[in-house]
């Protein structure tokens, strides 16, 4: 039989933490990206590091979504869900669209399973699954059965019905075999058994599909009509990271990172250490005060200095970064958001640190914040973030999400050589005469442009200098307690973030030029924006859209912009930050759309809060 | 990055700012900070290449006195700050300031993290066991029944023995000095600055607003050399205003007593600043409560081992920035 | 001849840290305090604990506004400056206004303190004073004699010219003597020859005002009307102190302080330190985070629970602070601002922390504001920030600044017995019925009312519950990671914040209610608009102004009254952090009027900026 | 406020809660939380007088399975939050518990100055030398050369001995005992309940997901015999598979070996965990490296000193509002 060819699905696994779903999900997206899908994940970990089998608690999905046509999000509910447990199926049941299609393991609805999932009767034989297209799958005995063979002891059989699941789904929609046999082979290589037995029970779950009668066939998704050239599936903790090394070959500087491990930003740090070789340094500090400690320390020294952390750092870091605000020293603080307040839902998504960036300090301590908008944005956001604090000597906030950092998507390769060079010149000269006629060197005597005062760093001779929280005389550097002058400077850290205005890309409007409603939108909502804006213009309304990659200071042409709209929405994974910030800058009656429920805005939401606006 | 020719000659004012010091007159930092930059030009070291970091408080002035290169950073941070630093430019010479609040208040995770790392710095602990810059409150290193303005009622916790307590943290280096002695402070800052890794000199500050006097008993010219009891490496610890009539001692137990070294050193004992374990060290440092007993001020522990430094090369890995982009698994689109 | 009655004066006493120019106009405030009049006091120490002596950075100043009619402000400008040295004449002429008397201790005039100072020329021979009557007293010298017999050393004899200046300025104005002296007494006994060398020299200083033909007559400023009443005079910090220390005792409970020193805060430690027998306990932490987390401990106690500390505390403290509004304990955060961004200026006074109050937390975090407006209203302020506290089970944060800390005023002492109870229970009794019709006990389960849930306090039996960071069920306090909870919680802890606006007292309007100009104020600049409104008024210009002690939420009235006014000033030590709140909430042109120079504004800055708007 | 009366009879199962254990299978967490739950019933204490507080990290779930009141804090913060309680509340009887990282890495402060203060806290710290929540990363007590995720080529740091480091800061009592033996944390827990003050208690944890087997050299059943020495006060120190046959001897320069001791327990040294110096203590500390060499477990220091408490009662001062708000100089207006 022909497979049948679709546009798109959303595949979402969903099983015990010990199942191995990540890495199911992981390898049927490697295998489409390399057939040439353009896709979107989304993993779902749970909290806990491995909750008792079988539990809610303990249940691991992956959703992602393949396509012939560009998409920009991870799909808002599933096509097909592969529930390799009750547990699975119960948590996960509501993300599967009515009528869609559900892969049982059959083989796990025995009782005690039941029980802990809290299913009082067999959701197998009650109506639970009325509304969708069910398959049953003894995948647990299927997976035994053909690799008896191979001596592997049942025990271990069994933790091969993943590669059961991932052979019956790439049947289904005619995903190709050899990447995934290759990779096992790679993943496992010395481990003669586990390669047989992951190799057997992939092509069992393959054949199955081909011939038992279950299915009336299977289908495909088109290769989808990408840009020319090589890709990579990325996501956006790895994308980030990458921005990092990047700016610091583009500065041709040594990257310094000081971090504290904390989800969901351990990720950037680990991969970081990785890279001596690229002029990396990282440090495990003894916490995040230590982390931004140390960057500072580094950036003083003349690197390219970096702190990665999630909200509950950035709220111990405030104090140190006011100190860089005052020094005057680059350093990019990255922040991969997640549910709070507090310890909140550490391994869930939100929005909602936008108002800590800009303001969690005291006093008037004025920074650049700019946001990642997909995972693989992230790179040009790193490196937008280190050119913008290398520039104006300035800390700078990056803010990422747990959904961008945990996402995917694939991602066109730069070109290396075309990557703009970051500029940066450390100081050597003397810059000032005094009185006498003799030179010297001021360490706050401006670039008059950029207002970025000189980086003469430790070892260039003649240069020494001293710096430090307490108020600066303007020029100098020198300490002091003058009224007016504290005056002048803070006015001038102040004119000095105001200042890069000019030195960003204005914000572009797409869609409707003419339209009523503006939906602004900031970070990882662009894909559900994008989604919601396309769908609700298809209908026929007017829409336009805004994304702001720069936060502060925004575009100089923001105001402008948001004037020329009758209705500005503002959708945000937090309780209306971005808005308060556009009403307060811009007098208009920005209306926040708000979602904080630790997971991102589906495209479907978005639409129906937009159609809402024309019914006002 | 820096220049590694030999470095000119300096005396003292090449490593004197302009900058007006701002301690109250008879303050002891003074003593320290004349002792610092009397030493340095000895070191053969060059200015552009040394960097002091401080937090906050009276003794955290100190940067802006030194010309060098230098930063008077934030309460109780210049460990960590100073650790990036030492991280990232080996090259560089890098002195902490901090007072025993900055250091062993608000700053106490960064120290005992820094020496336990084996960070190469050299820490200089300003202990006037007080609280000067905020005006005088109590201190880790306060004695028990001190009445600040914080503790009107004497204060009751212990205090921390600074010398105990990085012993404790696995530090590599840790000596004592004080304030009266600038012979002493030059030779005891020039031992930290040739040890490889994390040194902490602990120094006995007078705060002669807050807490004069503190000291005293043990500082002062008449009672040093009974109540100073002089660490030198691989000799019988003695010591006595005649010059060594008393001695230090170890008891069967391991622990050690003063005990009279009129007859000679023999059963005296021999101070190993060297010795692996820490044992030692650290039982030198209780043998005085307070400074208001004979004390050991000199180098107490100073052994090498591996100094911190962050991974800086590899053979595995990318080269280039293009290659570390395709590392994944990649497809092409045509 | 009679002395020469006068509404007001402002008299600046200025000289080196070791001058004691805070003891002397300290004396000199008591003594008119005492005799009747209303008063406002300006210290305005040096940043160093002792700045070499006679240098500019080495002078202290005080400064005191005595008047027959009721006063709000230590004053613009003085009306006489007692300058003990040139570095004093050089640093503080600036206040003097024109046409002022400048009161010169003639003996310090010497080559190497006019030096010091910085003078080219000795200011007494050349035209810098021409605009002053100059009365030129060789102080020293004349201390020194009158004190000769004595059997005082030299040294010490010089030390009590204070007390000659402190005698010549209080028959200058017609203080009384006796407050004065029996001050001496008491604060040196024991010390016989200290007390005989201060009152001869104090002595010796009236005696020469009345002696010596130098000046014409004395100045009398008569009592002011006061309400009738007990009256102290009370600085911001004590009154602040008090305040707690009345909270406790109106809600019956202990208090515990958490703090760590930091200047302008300190102070509050080290008077709630004495008062271990008004049920207060102090804890000196090893850092601001300790301070914060011992509160919150000693709060989960069922204690008052405070910490207390200036703007870089606070940015340390964020992370807590979100513990503590995920908890929902009360807590009491005190900050009292300081110059900022970073270290800034420890010892002047700023008003930049608002916004960092508002949004210094990771997460959806609100939490209620309340500032003090002077210093004796700082006492109210503390106690309404621990109501609300205890009340909503929330931290809170009161906000104080330098200015208020150090400043003083008389204050007609409250009748104990007529402040309000603060009601307060702790939960002893189950709260919920489980499945099975058993009673148990739900942490969250809140009043309907005021939202705020239960506080059940270790060692009451049955209630036992454990709380935490992470999201938590509504009702249970169970761990809950569903998505709808979490929502739910974020909105329930919104509303319980803004509920609190139905339970504060709505914005009053002073002045003019058909005003075109409405000037909205908060913090330390109540006496400086207060000065500076009724002084336009009284040139016949109409203008309302609102004074706001919540700053978060608002009072209810807020967005209406605002509606009234065609323009809105807010006049603020910061960059217009209020001003931005109020222009996003109620979408007004706020105008900020900032001020950043570590200073308070001067009602004269003011009725300038006011008088602007109607040029506008 | 709390309960005085003699307690009512427990059993384990009073003291856990119906919430969900969510530790991994198999992690040493749940035997510390077994000794821990029927250690209690024994100790006559009521659980609405027990407060659990924590931290955060695996370890850091434990408050929410003990049936007592409980607070699951923020990282790093557990020991600063406890001392808050327990003086403000010194009728409760309040438990600390947090991992290597929790104690040693972010709060390694609020633990020194919980130690030298002696604040009434029992402090558990389960020692898994990894950071077990963010899934494997090298912690301070993770020996060196530790391959993590945030260490690729290896951790070249020294870790901290975290009795070293206690006893460096003045503690009052240190003990350490391990997740395999019930008994000797019944036991040992139940010393750091009696023990007025704080009371430190290193626990060797496994983590059998991001570093098993850290301590089964000497964990092990069949090594254990071998591997650990039991410290018991006022004996002679000797261990060995056949009970006695090797024990720990006093060198000359006061440092520790292991001996033969099949020849009795002659010149062997005798346990005291009390004396006042604690020299012997951090010797006992020094004596293996790491947890692959016979190591000293039991209570090393237990001595009395002074707990602290804020000040809550003086003769001075004034008794009621009135008259505090009255204290200053004050006047009347008609
Ligand atoms: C975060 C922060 N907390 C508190 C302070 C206030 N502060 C400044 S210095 C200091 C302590 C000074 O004592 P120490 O470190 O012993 O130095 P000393 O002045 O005695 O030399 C304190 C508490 C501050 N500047 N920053
Ligand atoms: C302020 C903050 N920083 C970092 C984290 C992330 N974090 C949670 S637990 C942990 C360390 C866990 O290690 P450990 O304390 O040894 O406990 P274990 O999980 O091993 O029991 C870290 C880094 C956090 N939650 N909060
Ligand atoms: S307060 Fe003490 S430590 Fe500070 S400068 Fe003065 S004397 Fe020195
Ligand atoms: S990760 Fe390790 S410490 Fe944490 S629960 Fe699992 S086994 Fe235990
Ligand atoms: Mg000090
Ligand atoms: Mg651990």
């Amino acid at each position: 039989m022909e497979p049948v060819d679709l546009d798109r699905v959303i595949i979402r696994f969903a099983g015990d933490s010990g199942d191995g779903m990540q890495l199911t999900g992981d390898r049927f997206t490697s295998a489409s990206a390399m057939f040439g899908n353009d896709l979107s994940t989304l993993p779902d970990f749970p909290a806990e590091i491995r909750a008792p089998a079988g539990t809610l608690a303990g249940v691991s999905a992956f959703q992602v979504h393949i396509s012939a046509q560009e998409i920009s999000t991870p799909g808002d509910q599933a096509d097909v869900l592969v529930a390799m447990n009750p547990a699975a199926l119960k948590s996960d049941l509501h993300h599967l669209r009515s009528g869609g299609t559900c892969i049982i393991n059959s083989d796990a609805f025995e009782e005690r399973n039941l029980e802990k999932a809290g299913y009082e009767s067999n959701p197998l034989e009650d109506d639970t699954l009325a509304d969708f297209t069910v398959y049953q799958v003894p995948m647990t005995m299927l997976t035994k059965e053909s690799v008896a063979d191979l001596g592997v002891k049942p025990r271990d059989a069994e933790r091969s019905k993943n590669f059961f699941a991932l052979g019956l789904l790439s049947w289904m929609y005619s995903r190709p075999a050899e990447p995934t046999l290759d990779w096992i082979g790679e993943k496992f290589a010395g481990k003669e058994k586990v390669i047989a037995a992951n190799v057997t029970a992939f092509k069992a779950g393959h054949a199955f599909g081909e011939t038992a009668e279950l299915f009336d066939h299977a289908y495909t998704v088109k290769p989808a009509e990408l840009a020319g050239g090589t890709y990579t599936n990325i996501n956006g903790n790895t994308a980030l990271s990458w921005g990092l090394i990047a700016a610091g070959q583009l500065s041709g500087l040594e990257v310094f990172l000081g971090g504290y491990p904390i989800t969901p930003a351990s990720d950037i740090l680990h991969e970081l250490s990785k890279h001596p070789q690229l002029g990396v340094r990282t440090l495990q500090a003894e916490d995040e005060i230590a982390g931004v400690g140390s960057a500072l320390g580094a950036a003083f020294g003349g690197h390219l200095a970096v702190t990665t952390t999630s909200g509950p750092g950035v709220a111990l870091k405030g104090e140190t970064i006011g100190l860089a605000v005052s020094l005057e020293l680059p350093l990019v603080i990255v922040d991969i958001q997640r549910g709070g307040p507090s310890t909140g839902l550490p391994t869930k998504t939100e929005a909602s640190d936008l108002m800590m960036a800009m303001h969690g300090r005291h006093g008037e301590s004025p920074m650049p914040i700019v946001a990642a908008s997909s995972p693989s944005q992230c790179f040009f956001a790193a490196i937008e973030a280190c050119r913008i604090a290398l520039k104006y000597r300035t800390p700078v906030i990056l803010l990422s999400d747990g959904y961008l950092a945990n996402g995917s998507e694939p991602w066109l390769l730069p070109d290396v050589a075309s990557l703009p060079e970051i500029e940066i010149e450390h100081a050597t000269e003397f810059n000032h005469t005094d009185a006498d006629g003799n030179p010297e060197f001021w360490p706050y005597l401006r670039d008059p442009e950029t207002l970025a005062r000189p980086w003469a760093v430790p070892g260039t001779p003649g240069l020494m200098h001293r710096v430090g929280g307490i108020e600066k005389e303007d020029g100098t550097g020198n300490i002091s307690y003058d009224p007016a002058n504290h005056q002048k400077m803070v006015q001038i850290r102040q004119d000095k973030i105001d200042g890069i205005a000019k030195d960003i890309p204005p914000a572009e409007v797409e869609g409707d030029a003419d339209a009523d409603v503006l939906v602004v939108g900031w970070g990882s909502t662009w894909g559900a924006i994008t989604d919601a804006v396309s769908s609700v213009r298809s209908q026929g309304h007017k829409v336009a859209r805004v994304h702001l990659h720069h936060l502060n200071p925004f575009p100089a042409n923001l105001g402008e912009v948001l004037g020329q709209f009758d209705r500005v929405l503002v959708p945000e994974m937090n309780m209306g930050q971005l808005s308060r910030m556009l009403r307060s800058d811009f007098l208009v009656d920005a209306k926040a759309i708000t979602k904080v429920m630790g997971i991102p805005f589906t495209s479907s939401e978005l639409e129906a809060e937009i159609k809402e606006a024309f019914n006002d | 990055m820096t220049d590694t020719a030999p470095a000119p000659e300096t005396t003292r004012k090449d490593w004197s700012t302009d900058q007006e010091v701002r301690w109250c007159p008879g303050c002891g930092d003074y003593g320290i900070l004349a002792a610092v930059q009397m030493m340095l030009p000895d070191l053969g070291v060059r200015r552009e290449n040394t960097v002091f970091i401080s937090g906050i408080g009276c003794a955290a002035r100190f940067p802006y006195y030194m010309n060098t290169y230098g930063m008077h950073s934030i309460h109780g941070r210049a460990p960590a700050i100073a650790t990036g630093l030492a991280l990232a430019r080996p090259d560089l010479d890098v002195w902490v300031i901090g007072g025993d609040g900055d250091f062993l208040s608000i700053g106490g995770n960064h120290l005992i993290h820094a020496l336990r790392r084996n960070v190469n710095l050299n820490l200089l602990l300003f202990n006037n066991q007080i609280y000067g810059l905020t005006k005088g409150q109590y201190s880790p290193t306060s004695e028990v029944g001190k009445i600040t303005k914080s503790t009107p009622f004497g204060s009751v916790d212990q205090p921390f023995n600074p010398v105990s307590l990085a012993l404790g943290a696995e530090a590599s280096f840790v000596a004592r000095t004080h304030d009266m002695d600038r012979k002493h402070m030059q030779a005891t800052f020039a031992r930290a600055h040739a040890h490889p890794g994390a040194a902490l000199v602990e120094i006995y500050q007078n705060c002669n607003v807050f807490n004069d006097g503190a000291f005293e008993t043990i500082t002062k010219k008449a009672n040093r050399d009974d109540m100073m009891i002089n660490l030198t490496h691989g000799e019988p610890i003695v010591f006595g205003s005649e010059g060594s009539e008393r001695g230090v001692a170890m008891k069967n137990d391991g622990s050690l007593e003063i005990v009279d070294a009129t007859g000679g050193t023999d059963g005296l004992l021999v101070h190993d600043e060297a010795r692996t374990d820490p044992g030692l060290a650290f039982a030198l440092s209780r043998l005085a409560a307070g400074p208001s007993e004979p004390t050991p001020v000199g180098v107490f522990r100073a052994i090498e081992r591996p100094v911190y430094m962050p991974v800086t090369g590899s053979s595995s890995g990318h080269n280039d920035l293009a290659s570390l982009l395709s590392s994944g698994a990649t497809w092409e689109v045509e």
